[in-house]
């Protein structure tokens, strides 16, 4: 094409939240890039302070719909490390179901319905239930299936009232646990039955190497528990997030940003892939191997297909939880504790990469002082990083092309920019 | 101990029956007038005063009271106003629609009191679609009014726009003889020429010998007040006065407890009721 | 006869009641679509889009720049529809308005406090009319379905009037007071079907009050059960600060 | 009918019994659920709570349910009414509910009978426990003449340790007893027995004293004082009727399906301590307050459908007062109306 491209595309599509991308390459130059972020805040850290320790999750969970239990999970630990709580093992076994709900709902959503219209040439998933009705079939069962799980364990499909610190107040029946195993098996073959599908999606050629980092437990694919690792740097202390994300503001974006070794680095599925693949279940192994898809990966676009895999593995692990619920006798357990002064973190892997909060408590239980971190916002910087990577390569390609790539990128990452679910306006800017 | 017998009498207590609508009026932008035919071919066999349930399928059911006389025939008319889901999803249907009713129920004027009308002065009071009600028994008494000493109507309107059965009030005015019909509005408008006034300004009007004067009156809520008022000056006996009351209503068969009045179900003891029986009720005014 | 056409806009939200909308099962979502035109998004956000049947808005005015666009939809629409707590009473997005804006933009932003514009959280028919509403936090997808179900032949949409204990004591829960905690279900408006205090919770008000909730006695009950009422004005605060029965007038 | 006969039978075949009818009919006792006891179905004698404790609902609620829909129907306009009825055995009903059940049973049978509560009637066992004390400080069954079952169960069973002294109302009861419940004949010795220590449990607990004039008495009392200092309290919150056993008041409501082609008609109870209850066209509403909805649910209890049913409709459970956030009582308020 030319050697000068503009590009402002106002509101992207299918991105949880209000973005923009901005690019603008004067003679081969790089002149302007960026996501901007621009949703209304609403100020959830400040919401939270003065308010009793049993609301915490309660209101951390309203920040965005979709990732309505990551929130509760990473703010149920936040809570329990400030007042030193273990949780049973029964109370494991619980959140790893809910853990597999939120997984169900967010993964699906964005694999089938924000994804996938762009390898199809469509602009919606709507479309598609024309001349893809099974495919959009099973999606929307996929989907439902993960409400439904929070639905039964939490009592809601978002924003669960059931969870509580220390102990969930309501117990599934064995008729409950023996149909999320059902039904999970039911989602597997599903899964399976999609392999042909992924296969068809050709992903944009596009490598460039980054720093990943994830929770870490060896032994295990964590998601609710473990250390922070980096892919440059190795293991740390989850007490060390702060040196994992630097948090700083940007002029153009309502969303913090975060950098750690490198000027930036990803988080979420490919993250959590490449540094744990080893602990996935067999099938899900099984699963990334008929993909195709190999760790180290260092292609962002592919981060879709990583959610893929980890929807198999979480079907594994919440029929292992759901098993081994039922082989147990189950009872409500009390959830008074005594309450002091304290902080905690919590920091738990959600479908876009490690959630952090932090609380401070006073003494009678009330926050004095809340930080939270999404995964989109440690994101950013690398999605900016991979636009610069990628321009000089494309910018032979049409404008309409250039912009499909970018925001196709966007989209890869499945950025929740301020945590919501919708198909937003794309608007073609040509300002010369 | 007693045994009470709790065989189901009636499998088809809330089953309704379709009707036809085979005529169409429309009184004023909100009454509507149906002439009705029921589909089974049976009459509805009814009581002037009585209510049928009319159900419109997927909104709901509503109590409307049946304002033609009692016929052998299996047609009915019924007029309504459009206040709410029901009523207003009945002003869209059109002749030849179907839509169900379940009755009729209720106690309306019934054999006893139609016995005790006989040679009497009946005098009818109706304020707006209190006509409807009415008029199941004032087209029952008027081809034989012959029987009864005199009848006088009174009927009483916001607005001309609103007067029903205009056709029919321009008969009863030519019949004269011992048949009479005053008419009021509250507000006027150019075409008006009669009385203007709330209601009980037309009941000093009529000549009445109380003692052999019936009355029956339906009207909205605050009216029955000021008429019962107007009708002790004349001092007609309270055993005398009939009146159709309404309430809210969920099954017109006395089970829901919507209609209570005290310790009355209007669906069972009324809409009819002899103000004498109600006179102590406090929830009834 | 034409599908009426429907469309959804949000403000400052979670998004969680559209999510909550269209969690359907495959059959339910054809029957929609078969009953309702949904208008997508981008269509709907143009701003010289057509007339629209039913416009469901989520989320609470946060900043003035939003008026316009909330403006603009009233009067493309025929019918606008409260989708949610956040755009019904503004929900939990007027939690930040028991603080000054400098106590909250600090909190957050301490690096540049005023770099955002942001102002008291409102809910929309404070701003616009509203013709219906579907309350709660999230909303209840059988609660919305049968809302545009009865807004598509013209019933008005029955969101019950009466409290959350009704529909509590219908599921033979015990009560929470019993367990020596508030719950705010005697003054709040049912139709969750006492979803929290029916899976171990206690109502903390998502829905809004009903018409006319008696306060006075609520307070007086706390002593009964030997607990404060500060206790309780501390959970309204949650999701009732738009409420001048409560909280008075705005501040 | 002849001179009930007298017969004893042992709580373990009375147990054994009630397996065996599972075969053919659904069975409902109280048995614990998580942290409440209920009245719910069960699927074993095991999980039966012998013991009586105050329930927050009645098994009214099996008879007349919370929802139900009463017809299908297509837009053509073809129309069937539902009506679901299973063989139910209630079993362990104690005096208060039995009492409101016989309300029930009048009221849904009067005149027009109600087909969907006379149906479920007509199919279940009903069999009584007698209560040998008062079960909480709440309840008030004496005070109204209620602590004794004057209808509503077929078969009626007597606390003696470890056996039953048993009698039978109804041919259906009857028929019931003979082919699940082994027994031996007893001595009306043995009724009086269990009478007696019902005697000395309910020792000192008299009924009100003037009971047979309430209907009477409220109606002069139609101005006390009473009805603004309990009214004022009421939160109009409901949960008083739906947990009475007497209550029946219901709403009608017509829902299709989300494709518009078919639909529903259910019912769903009511309460007319509802502030919508009783509002008309143009909202106006016949009791616009709480102080005229409480006293019209209390004149329900104590004086129009008293006079009707010859007793009192209030059958003193404690379930209102219990559930009553406000400590609005109808023992209370008949206490300062009618004396104690
Ligand atoms: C015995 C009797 C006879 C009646 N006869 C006629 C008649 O001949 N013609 C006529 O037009 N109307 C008549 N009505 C009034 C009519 O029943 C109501 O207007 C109708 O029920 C409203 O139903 P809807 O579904 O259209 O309104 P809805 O949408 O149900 O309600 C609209 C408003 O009406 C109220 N309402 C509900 N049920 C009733 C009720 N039964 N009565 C009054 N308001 C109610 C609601 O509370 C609401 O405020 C009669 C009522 C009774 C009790
Ligand atoms: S738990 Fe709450 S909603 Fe339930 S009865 Fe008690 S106060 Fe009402
Ligand atoms: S119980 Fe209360 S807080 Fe819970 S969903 Fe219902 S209204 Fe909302
Ligand atoms: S009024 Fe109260 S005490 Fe009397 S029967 Fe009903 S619930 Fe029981």
């Amino acid at each position: 094409m030319t050697n000068n491209v503009k590009i402002n595309v106002h509101h992207i599509t299918r991105v949880e939240g209000h973005g923009n991308i901005k690019v603008d390459i004067r003679n081969g130059e790089l002149k302007e890039c960026k996501l901007e972020i621009v949703e209304a805040p609403r100020f959830f850290e400040a919401m939270v302070r003065g308010r009793p320790y049993y609301e915490a999750a309660l209101i951390t969970s309203r920040i965005c719909g979709i990732c309505s239990m990551g929130h509760q999970l990473a703010s149920l630990a936040a809570s329990e490390d400030a007042f030193g709580i273990q949780i049973s093992a029964q109370e494991r076994l619980l959140r790893r179901l809910l853990n597999c709900g939120e997984f169900f709902e967010s993964h699906t959503l964005h694999i089938y319905f924000l994804a996938v219209p762009d390898f199809v040439g469509a602009k919606s998933v709507l479309p598609l239930v024309a001349t893809h009705k099974d495919v959009v079939v099973r999606a929307l069962k996929l989907k439902r299936l993960g409400h439904w799980v929070g639905d039964v364990i939490g009592g809601r499909l978002i924003h669960s009232m059931a969870t509580h610190v220390k102990a969930i107040t309501k117990i599934p029946t064995d008729e409950q646990l023996h149909e999320i195993i059902a039904k999970l098996k039911e989602a597997k073959a599903m899964l399976r039955e999609d392999v042909s599908v992924l296969k068809r999606l050709k992903f944009p050629d596009f490598e460039r190497e980054t720093e990943y980092i994830s929770l870490y437990k060896p032994g295990t694919y964590a998601f609710l528990a473990g250390n922070i690792y980096s892919s440059d740097t190795g293991e740390t202390s989850y007490k060390n997030y702060r040196e994992m994300t630097n948090e700083y503001l940007v002029d153009h974006s309502t969303a913090k940003r975060a950098k750690h070794h490198r000027d930036s680095f990803m988080v979420g599925a490919l993250a959590r892939f490449n540094n744990n693949h080893e602990w996935l279940s067999d099938d899900a192994k099984q699963l990334a191997e008929d993909l195709g898809l190999r760790a180290p990966c260092y292609n962002s676009y592919l981060n879709t297909v990583a959610q893929f895999v980890e929807l198999m593995h979480v079907a594994d692990d919440a029929m292992d939880a759901a098993q081994k619920l039922l082989n147990r006798e189950r009872q409500l357990e009390d959830h008074t504790f005594p309450v002091h002064a304290g902080t905690g973190i919590g920091a738990v892997e959600v479908p876009r990469g490690i959630l952090y909060h932090e609380y401070t408590y006073n003494d009678q239980g009330y926050m004095e002082k809340a930080n939270c971190i999404i995964p989109t916002a440690q994101n950013l910087n690398n999605v900016e990083n991979d636009f610069r990577a990628l321009l000089p390569t494309i910018t032979h390609k049409s404008q309409e092309e250039i912009t499909l790539l970018l925001e196709m990128m966007v989209r890869a990452y499945d950025p929740c920019i301020s945590c919501s679910a919708h198909i937003l306006d794309v608007e073609f800017v040509d300002e010369d | 101990m007693m045994q009470l017998d709790l065989q189901p009498k009636d499998e088809k207590l809330y089953l309704p029956d379709p009707v036809r609508i085979v005529e169409i009026k429309d009184f004023t932008d909100k009454e509507r007038f149906f002439k009705l035919e029921i589909l089974s071919g049976k009459s509805l066999g009814h009581q002037p005063g009585q209510f049928v349930q009319v159900s419109v399928l997927g909104i709901g059911e509503a109590p409307i009271s049946i304002s033609s006389p009692p016929t052998k025939d299996h047609f009915f008319d019924l007029c309504v106003r459009a206040v709410g889901n029901v009523t207003n999803k009945l002003h869209t249907l059109k002749v030849g629609d179907i839509f169900h009713i379940r009755g009729p129920f209720g106690h309306g004027f019934d054999a006893d009191i139609q016995q005790r009308m006989q040679g009497k002065h009946l005098l009818f009071i109706a304020g707006g679609i209190g006509y409807v009600p009415l008029r199941s028994l004032i087209n029952n008494v008027l081809p034989e009014h012959h029987r009864y000493k005199k009848i006088s109507i009174l009927y009483g309107c916001r607005t001309p726009k609103d007067r029903m059965y205009q056709d029919e009030l321009a008969e009863i005015t030519k019949m004269g003889g011992n048949v009479e019909l005053f008419e009021t509005v509250d507000r006027t408008d150019e075409t008006w020429k009669g009385n203007v006034g709330v209601i009980t300004t037309l009941v000093p009007k009529v000549e009445l010998d109380p003692v052999n004067t019936i009355t029956a009156i339906c009207g909205p809520p605050i009216m029955y007040k000021f008429v019962l008022i107007s009708l002790m000056e004349r001092n007609i006996p309270k055993d005398n006065i009939y009146m159709s009351l309404e309430r809210r209503m969920k099954c017109g068969v006395g089970k829901c407890g919507h209609c209570q009045m005290g310790g009355v179900y209007v669906c069972q003891s009324g809409p009819v009721f002899k103000y004498a029986d109600v006179e102590h009720n406090e929830e009834v005014f | 006869m034409s599908k009426p056409k429907v469309a959804f806009f949000d403000f400052a939200c979670c998004e969680g009641c559209q999510l909550c909308a269209i969690d359907l099962e495959p059959e339910q979502l054809l029957d929609l679509v078969s009953v309702v035109d949904i208008v997508e998004f981008r269509e709907a956000m143009s701003e010289t889009g057509d007339q629209l049947d039913i416009a469901f808005v989520e989320g609470s005015i946060t900043r003035d720049s939003d008026i316009d666009r909330l403006k603009k939809i009233r009067e493309r629409a025929k019918l606008v529809v409260a989708l949610g707590a956040c755009s019904m009473i503004a929900g939990i997005n007027a939690l930040k308005n028991f603080q000054t804006k400098a106590e909250y933009t600090q909190a957050v932003y301490p690096e540049d406090p005023n770099k955002y514009e942001t102002t008291t959280a409102k809910a929309i028919g404070e701003i616009i009319q509203v013709d219906a509403f579907i309350p709660g936090c999230p909303i209840d997808t059988g609660e919305f379905l049968r809302v545009t179900k009865n807004l598509v032949l013209g019933k008005t949409p029955d969101i019950p009037t009466y409290p959350v204990c009704v529909e509590c004591k219908r599921n033979e829960n015990v009560c929470v007071y019993e367990k020596g905690i508030q719950c705010l279900g005697p003054v709040i408006r049912a139709g969750c079907n006492a979803r929290c205090p029916s899976n171990g919770g206690y109502c903390f008000g998502c829905r809004g009050l009903i018409p006319e909730p008696n306060i006075n006695s609520q307070q007086d009950i706390m002593q009964k059960y030997g607990l404060t009422y500060e206790k309780m004005l501390e959970k309204f605060k949650l999701f009732l600060q738009r409420n001048q029965e409560i909280f008075g007038d705005d501040q | 009918m002849t001179k009930p006969e007298i017969l004893i039978t042992t709580k373990k075949s009375i147990l054994k019994g009630l397996d065996q009818a599972h075969s053919t009919y659904r069975i409902i006792a109280l048995t614990r659920n998580q942290e409440r006891v209920i009245y719910d179905y069960i699927n074993s004698s095991d999980e039966i709570e012998l013991e009586y404790q105050p329930t927050v609902l009645s098994v009214k609620k099996f008879f007349f349910p919370q929802d139900e829909i009463i017809l299908d129907y297509t837009v053509e306009g073809k129309v069937t009414p539902r009506i679901e009825a299973e063989n139910l055995v209630l079993f362990g009903v104690r005096p208060c509910d039995l009492n409101g059940i016989k309300i029930l049973d009048e009221a849904f049978a009067e005149s027009h009978g109600d087909p969907n509560y006379l149906s479920r009637r007509e199919k279940s066992i009903v069999i009584g426990i007698d209560c040998q004390k008062v079960c909480d400080k709440d309840a008030f069954c004496y005070k109204v003449d209620s602590n004794e079952a004057k209808g509503g169960f077929d078969i009626m069973l007597y606390d003696l340790e470890d056996r039953y002294v048993i009698q039978v109302a109804s041919a259906k009861g009857q028929k019931f007893l003979e082919r699940y419940f082994e027994t031996t004949p007893g001595l009306p010795s043995d009724l009086e027995k269990a009478l007696a220590k019902k005697k000395e449990g309910f020792k000192g607990l008299e009924p009100f004293k003037n009971l047979e004039k309430f209907p009477e008495i409220f109606e002069k009392n139609k101005d006390h004082p009473v009805w603004e200092e309990e009214g004022s309290r009421c939160l109009s919150c409901g949960s008083c009727i739906m947990v009475c056993p007497t209550c029946y008041c219901f709403d009608v409501a017509d829902e299709l399906a989300l494709n518009l082609k078919k639909g529903q008609r259910m019912r769903r109870w009511d309460a007319c301590m509802l502030s919508a209850f009783a509002e008309v066209a143009g909202g106006e509403n016949f009791r616009p307050t709480a102080k005229e909805r409480l006293h019209h649910r209390i004149d329900r209890k104590f004086n129009f459908l008293m006079a009707k049913h010859g007793q009192a409709v209030c059958v003193g459970c404690g379930r209102c007062v219990r559930a009553c956030l406000a400590d609005i009582s109808p023992k209370v308020i008949a206490e300062k109306i009618t004396g104690k």
